[in-house]
């Protein structure tokens, strides 16, 4: 079943204000997964829930292939949804709560205990057909919402933030079951969370968003390598891009920036053209460091020295907190493999990979 | 669910439907009566005279519905506005004045035989009759007084009066509280029956205003109560029943058994006590006249009556049933079971309790001698008995007896020009 | 087509329960308001005139009414807090795990099931006057003979009390099944809690039940306050509305003016005046709850 | 401690007990009554003897039964109670669920509405409405005495306090799973608001139990009244007979009894449901 899905400049305002979409535009493959991520409040919920029909569309047009779907009610959409809390039928049984959906369909008795026991078979919950939900662990509960989803072989399937739940070890296991899951089936998918990891972790591809706007669609490196504003560079990542306020100057070698009080040498291979930069010369700028982007630098070798103020010891990995405001407001991070010796309040040198730094207008707007 | 909104279909269906009854047989009148469900006595006579009636000729068929007395006007009322009273139908002698006002009732005087009104108590024909035509006939009457024990009287010296002119005067009256008091318990001697309903009050103590030359209306054009019911004849009258009730004279009775238990000597009460006292004091009991205020003894009288509805469609034939019900069998087979005063001289005659020497006879003296006083005939009585009743009430828990009469003739004269003096509407 | 079908849908749902609304409280309700301004009798085959404000302005100058007014007045401001203190005393009582609950429960609740004209029969033997009444013969032994037998329903200051007292027998049961479903829906860690941070039981109902509880309070209180100022029927059988009006409600001088003197017209002017108060004291609690909530 | 525990345990009973005393005497003396022989009744009433029965007379009971149509009035009360509660669950939860989960033109309006009926008693409208059902014709029927009281204000607002919270997500997987509105509601909504319907069940069973004015307007005959009426017969002209009237009220409220102990606990679980929400 081919099913490719399309935002045409949908928006959606609700009374009160909050979780608006604007002129949303998407365009999802047929057997696509597409993660939909941002902050809560950014409109991802909201997307999904128009496409699912739970919600109507204030402007623009949704398609699903070519047909556009506005005015069809949520069963004509042949979509499936598993819910954040699953929305298991509390006095339905697991059997009877798969074959639900079926028996709406008003599918024959065999065939709806067909696809029930496939869902079951494939979803390994055949033992537990005879449950009632209480009586489920999270995972299980979540597979049975999964099979729910499933067993009617929708055009679409959405999920909306299904891993929240879970605790952080499950969370993994059902991450990937569930992308093991969709690649078998083949079903364009769209799934809604707030964690990047989930989202760059899952995503065939990851739009991210922000209060009510898409900031940016592309494949999970894209998102990382090149973001294309301050917002999707801060919020992609853990932790995210150091962003921060900077200028650029024409020098003899080139141009330079400034970061800290010293002036950098822009590097000849840099991701942004110099052409475009150039254009910049004099004008406030954003810079973007990803915490990596930094390494501990003997003092010859070191190009600033800044203020260690907190350290945070993850085991394989620290972060450095340097005393660099941000544009957040919060500290630079810096990331380092091995166990420097540091205490907090010294002056640290520090290396910057030059051809690593992004830059951004003022509008926030990656210069590439 | 399905099966719930298939069966609430259903029932309603089924409500809808139950106003179908089964036909009458050809030639049979199909006649709807109601009674007030009284005493569990009562109600076994009329049920038993209903089958009679009913066994003994083909021409007409009683349905007789019972109506509990303390909501019977609500219920006629609410009838006469959906336009479902009955044929015949039974109801308390004070408010037939505001239902032939009203317009619902047929008189009576072209439809009963001659004779059979000759018979009947001059008591009961006046009750009845409301603007010169009878509207209603009552199988018995009621009487009021006062039940006492012959030997406690004795013990202290007092004059037992036999006729309604040897009255004790209220002064005699308060002397022999006040004697009987020494001798009693708690100083509670005397039994107004304070328990009782709503109208027990306009009943039973309006005949003390009238005694005192007072009144709870102006009968000679029923247009106000003031300066008669708020007149200083009633209030000073009002007043002696106040200071019995605040001396302590008065046993609340919340039981309503102060005197067959023996706590007090008198008792302030209808014929229909009669049977419970006597069994429980044989001949000790005795009857006498309620005391005289200044102007002689004066009492209540009235009890159900029967009416003909205007909309029967066979009013002889209701008829029938009123002169059935008056024969002296049936009227005694009635007063045999409530107690009350046999309606006809002819059934009185016959009755051992009302004939003269009968213990009894003493209500018979009362109606047919004028003793008796029929309440105000007037459509304005409904608010007449529950004002007077409030007063009495109000009186009762320490009210100035001038100011709760003051309020009561004020309610009453309000209520009469509110309804222009209750202009004849219903021309009979 | 969704939005569509879902308006048509709300409304559908809705309508046979409005319809019902509209037809056997919404229009009697304004019939009432047009009678109140006529002086319409039961029955009475004058035709009804338009009276303006007469039954209004003799409302307020009868000492019936202005006396109801303020009985219901006190009626409340006693009854609300007094039941449901004594409700929530029982539910605290009742939430603990003791053997026998369910039968307590059963029994504080067994009063709330009979209809209050029966309660008020049964309650007026209690009240029986002189020495041998129920309640003075109790009081005579519990005070050791100091108590001088009263006539309760006929007392003016006793009378009201008296049927203060059988409606919060009757109607605590009700309340106390509500307050202790809302105590149990209070999640035991919070009492944990506090117990760690060295709560004792004072502070423990005071910092956690009080506060859990309070919209479960504010529920129980609003349907008690409305509950009292619709009393009647125990006024009815009971007192009547005396001694001297000492016990008379609105709802009393309602269906007295209505059914009694056949004042249709007096009583629909006293539903309307009734259904104005009723809906301020609403309006009152429920800005007093939202203050209170911020 | 445990002495201490085992004291506070004590006093608890003690406590309890003296109130269930206190709350069951009054019912005591009526079931006690309806056991003694007529004479007894009022005369014991004041002391300590109207709690005890003496030799059991069961010849009030006997009484009722010959004075009025006891079992006519049963059948006819348990009916309509029955309808206006079932009725009623049937029309007000679908209004509660139209208010709380659907959005249609109108909606806040009518719901202002509704709540502000929430304080009308029957009392208050009873004239106009009598007035109104007597042009209906409908005097003297089951229909009279039920279809006023199916629509109401306070059921509704239950209804509507508990499907609000009641989680969204279930509505709208079945609607995804293509169940339309009613289904959803009749399918998913319903069997899982069981503890709702039992308390509104029982507060209708309760309020309508009783119900003396509105009958009494409206009926006539035996044929079709409650028992609240029947009980009127026994208020007649006195003497009253307290035993009959006791035995009456014992059997009247035997119903109720079993209908709250049958669903006591959903009652429980559904007055936290609703009643907390305030």
């Amino acid at each position: 079943m081919m099913a490719s899905v399309t935002y045409k400049q949908v928006s959606k305002r609700f009374e009160d204000g909050t979780g608006a979409l604007v002129d949303f535009d998407l365009q999802v493959d047929d057997g696509e997964l597409m993660v939909l991520v941002g902050p809560s409040g950014c409109g991802k919920s909201t997307a999904l829930r128009l496409l699912a029909g739970l919600e109507s569309v204030s402007a623009g047009e949704l398609l699903i292939n070519d047909t556009v779907i506005n005015d069809l009610s949520p069963q004509q959409r042949n979509i499936a949804m598993v819910f954040q809390n699953y929305a298991l039928y509390p006095h339905m049984s697991v059997r009877r709560n798969l074959a639900f959906p079926l028996r709406m369909m008003k599918l024959p008795a065999e065939e709806v205990a067909r696809r029930t026991a496939w869902a079951a078979e494939l979803l390994e919950l055949s033992d537990l057909l005879e449950r009632m939900p209480k009586q489920l662990s999270g995972g299980q509960r979540q597979r049975v919402a999964m099979g729910r989803a499933i067993v009617r072989e929708p055009q679409v399937f959405l999920m909306d933030e299904t891993l929240s739940n879970l605790d952080a070890k499950l969370r993994i296991q059902i991450r990937i079951e569930i992308a093991a899951l969709q690649r078998r089936l083949n079903i364009t998918t769209l799934y809604v969370t707030h964690d990047q990891v989930e989202a760059m972790t899952l995503g065939d591809r990851v739009a991210v968003m922000n209060a009510g706007r898409l900031q940016q669609v592309a494949m999970p490196q894209v998102l990382y390598e090149r973001p294309d504003n301050t917002f999707v560079a801060g919020f992609i990542g853990s932790p995210g891009m150091n962003v921060l306020a900077s200028r650029l100057q024409r020098r003899e070698s080139g141009l330079a920036v400034e970061f800290s009080g010293q002036w950098l040498d822009v590097s000849l291979d840099s991701r942004a053209s110099h052409a475009r930069l150039a254009r910049y010369v004099d004008q406030p700028v954003f810079i973007g460091l990803r915490p990596e982007a930094l390494e501990l630098a003997s003092a010859t070798r070191a190009q600033v020295e800044l203020t260690l103020t907190a350290v945070e010891a993850l085991g394989h990995e620290q972060l450095l907190y340097f005393d660099v405001p941000l544009i957040t407001g919060s500290n630079m991070i810096v990331r380092v493999q091995d166990t420097p010796a540091v205490t907090i309040g010294d002056r640290i040198p520090l290396r910057i990979h030059a051809r690593e730094l992004c830059f951004f207008d003022a509008q926030g707007a990656a210069i590439y | 669910m399905r099966i719930l909104l298939i069966s609430l279909a259903f029932v309603f269906l089924a409500a809808c439907d139950r106003s179908e009854q089964p036909k009458p047989e050809a030639g049979t009148v199909q006649l709807s009566v109601w009674a007030h469900a009284g005493q569990a006595s009562e109600r076994r006579t009329i049920e038993r005279q209903v089958q009679a009636f009913n066994q003994q000729q083909d021409a007409i068929q009683i349905s007789m519905t019972f109506i509990p007395e303390r909501s019977y006007n609500a219920q006629v009322q609410a009838a006469a506005i959906a336009g479902a009273l009955p044929d015949l139908l039974e109801f308390d002698v004070p408010y037939l004045y505001n239902y032939a006002w009203q317009g619902h009732l047929l008189p009576l005087e072209t439809l009963l035989p001659h004779s059979l009104q000759q018979d009947l108590l001059p008591s009961i024909i006046k009750q009845g009759t409301y603007q010169g035509h009878l509207y209603g006939v009552g199988t018995f009457d009621s009487g009021l007084a006062l039940y006492a024990r012959r030997s406690l009287l004795q013990k202290v010296n007092a004059r037992i009066p036999l006729h309604p002119k040897q009255a004790w005067s209220v002064q005699e009256f308060e002397q022999l509280l006040d004697r009987l008091a020494v001798e009693d318990d708690d100083g509670a001697v005397l039994d107004l029956k304070l328990n009782y309903p709503d109208e027990w009050f306009s009943y039973a103590f309006s005949p003390v205003l009238q005694s005192a030359g007072g009144d709870l209306i102006d009968r000679s054009d029923y247009q106000t109560a003031s300066g008669v019911l708020n007149g200083a004849a009633s209030v000073t009258a009002m007043q002696h029943v106040q200071g019995w009730l605040t001396t302590g004279r008065v046993d609340p009775n919340v039981d309503d058994a102060a005197f067959v238990t023996g706590r007090v000597a008198l008792s302030w009460a209808g014929h229909w006590e009669y049977r419970r006292y006597h069994e429980a004091f044989g001949d000790d009991l005795i009857l006498v006249p309620l005391p005289d205020f200044g102007r002689g003894s004066r009492t209540g009288q009235g009890s159900w009556v029967w009416g003909i509805s205007r909309h029967s469609a066979v009013p002889d034939k209701a008829a029938e049933v009123i002169a059935y019900l008056l024969r002296p069998a049936q009227i005694l087979a009635m007063t045999e079971a409530n107690g009350a005063v046999p309606a006809t001289h002819t059934a009185i005659a016959q009755s051992p309790l009302y004939q003269p020497g009968g213990p009894l006879h003493l209500f018979v003296v009362q109606l047919a001698e004028g003793y008796a006083v029929p309440r105000p005939r007037t459509p304005a009585y409904p608010v007449i008995s529950a004002s007077f009743r409030q007063a009495f009430a109000d009186i009762r828990d320490g009210l100035p007896v001038q100011q709760a009469l003051d309020r009561a003739a004020a309610a009453i004269d309000e209520d009469i020009r509110d309804n222009r003096g209750y202009p004849s509407i219903a021309a009979p | 087509m969704p939005q569509r079908a879902l308006i048509s849908a709300g409304l559908l749902f809705a309508l046979p329960a409005l319809a019902g609304l509209l037809i056997f409280v919404a229009v009697p309700f304004l019939l009432s308001i047009g009678l109140s301004f006529t002086n319409l009798r039961l029955g009475s085959p004058l035709a009804p005139e338009f009276v303006g404000l007469t039954q209004f302005v003799r409302l307020f100058a009868d000492d019936a009414f202005t006396r109801a007014l303020l009985n219901n007045l006190l009626f409340t401001i006693v009854v609300v807090p007094v039941q449901t203190l004594l409700a929530l005393g029982l539910a605290l009582l009742l939430n603990q795990p003791l053997r026998g609950l369910a039968l307590f429960r059963t029994l504080f609740f067994m009063p709330v099931v009979f209809p209050l004209a029966l309660v008020s029969v049964v309650w007026i033997l209690i009240y029986a006057p002189g020495p041998d009444g129920m309640l003075n013969s109790f009081l005579h032994l519990i005070t050791l003979g100091h108590w001088v037998p009263r006539d309760f329903l006929h007392d003016p200051w006793l009378a009201l009390p008296a049927i203060m007292l059988t409606s919060i027998w009757q109607g605590a049961g009700f309340q106390m099944v509500i307050l202790l479903a809302g105590l149990q829906s209070i999640p035991e860690e919070l009492y944990e809690a506090a117990r760690i941070d060295g709560a004792g039981r004072w502070q423990r109902f005071w910092f956690i039940t009080l506060p859990q509880l309070r919209n479960t309070l504010i529920f129980v209180m609003l349907v008690t306050t409305i509950l009292t100022f619709r009393l009647f029927e125990q006024v009815q059988i009971m007192t009547r509305g005396g001694p001297r009006h000492a016990t008379t409600t609105i709802m009393y001088e309602a269906v007295q003016a209505a059914f009694s003197r056949q004042q249709v017209a007096k009583g629909a002017a006293i539903t309307v005046i009734f259904f104005l108060i009723v809906l301020l004291v609403t309006l009152l609690q429920r800005r007093l709850a939202r203050q209170e909530r911020l | 401690m445990n002495g201490r525990r085992m004291l506070t345990t004590g006093l608890r009973y003690a406590a309890l007990l003296l109130l269930a005393v206190l709350f069951v005497s009054p019912i005591l003396l009526m079931v006690v009554g309806s056991l003694k022989p007529e004479a007894r009744v009022l005369v014991e009433a004041g002391s300590l003897k109207a709690f005890v029965p003496g030799e059991w007379d069961l010849r009030n009971y006997r009484d009722v039964f010959a004075r009025v149509a006891f079992g006519r009035y049963l059948f006819n009360s348990l009916f309509i109670t029955g309808m206006v509660v079932l009725a009623g669950m049937v029309v007000n939860s679908l209004a509660g669920y139209a208010f709380a989960r659907l959005a249609w033109r109108g909606r806040k309006v009518l719901f202002v509405l509704v709540l502000a009926i929430l304080i009308l008693p029957l009392e208050a409208i009873a004239v106009p409405l009598f007035y109104q059902v007597t042009l209906f014709g409908w005097r003297d029927t089951y229909l009279v005495q039920i279809a006023p009281f199916v629509a109401n204000a306070f059921s509704i607002y239950l209804f509507y306090t508990f499907f609000l919270g009641l989680p969204r997500e279930l509505e709208e997987a079945a609607r995804l799973d293509g169940a339309g509105v009613l289904r959803t509601f009749l399918t998913i909504i319903v069997p899982n608001s069981k503890p709702v319907f039992a308390t509104v069940a029982i507060l209708g069973f309760l309020m309508q139990w009783g119900v003396f004015l509105w009958p009494l307007m409206v009926t006539g005959g035996e044929a079709v009244r409650p028992l609240p009426l029947a009980i009127a017969t026994f208020y007649t002209l006195p003497p009253l007979q307290w035993g009959d009237i006791f035995a009456f009220g014992v059997m009247m409220v035997l119903p109720i009894l079993l209908v709250f102990i049958f669903f006591q606990r959903w009652f429980i679980r559904g007055v936290v449901a609703t009643g907390i929400k305030g």
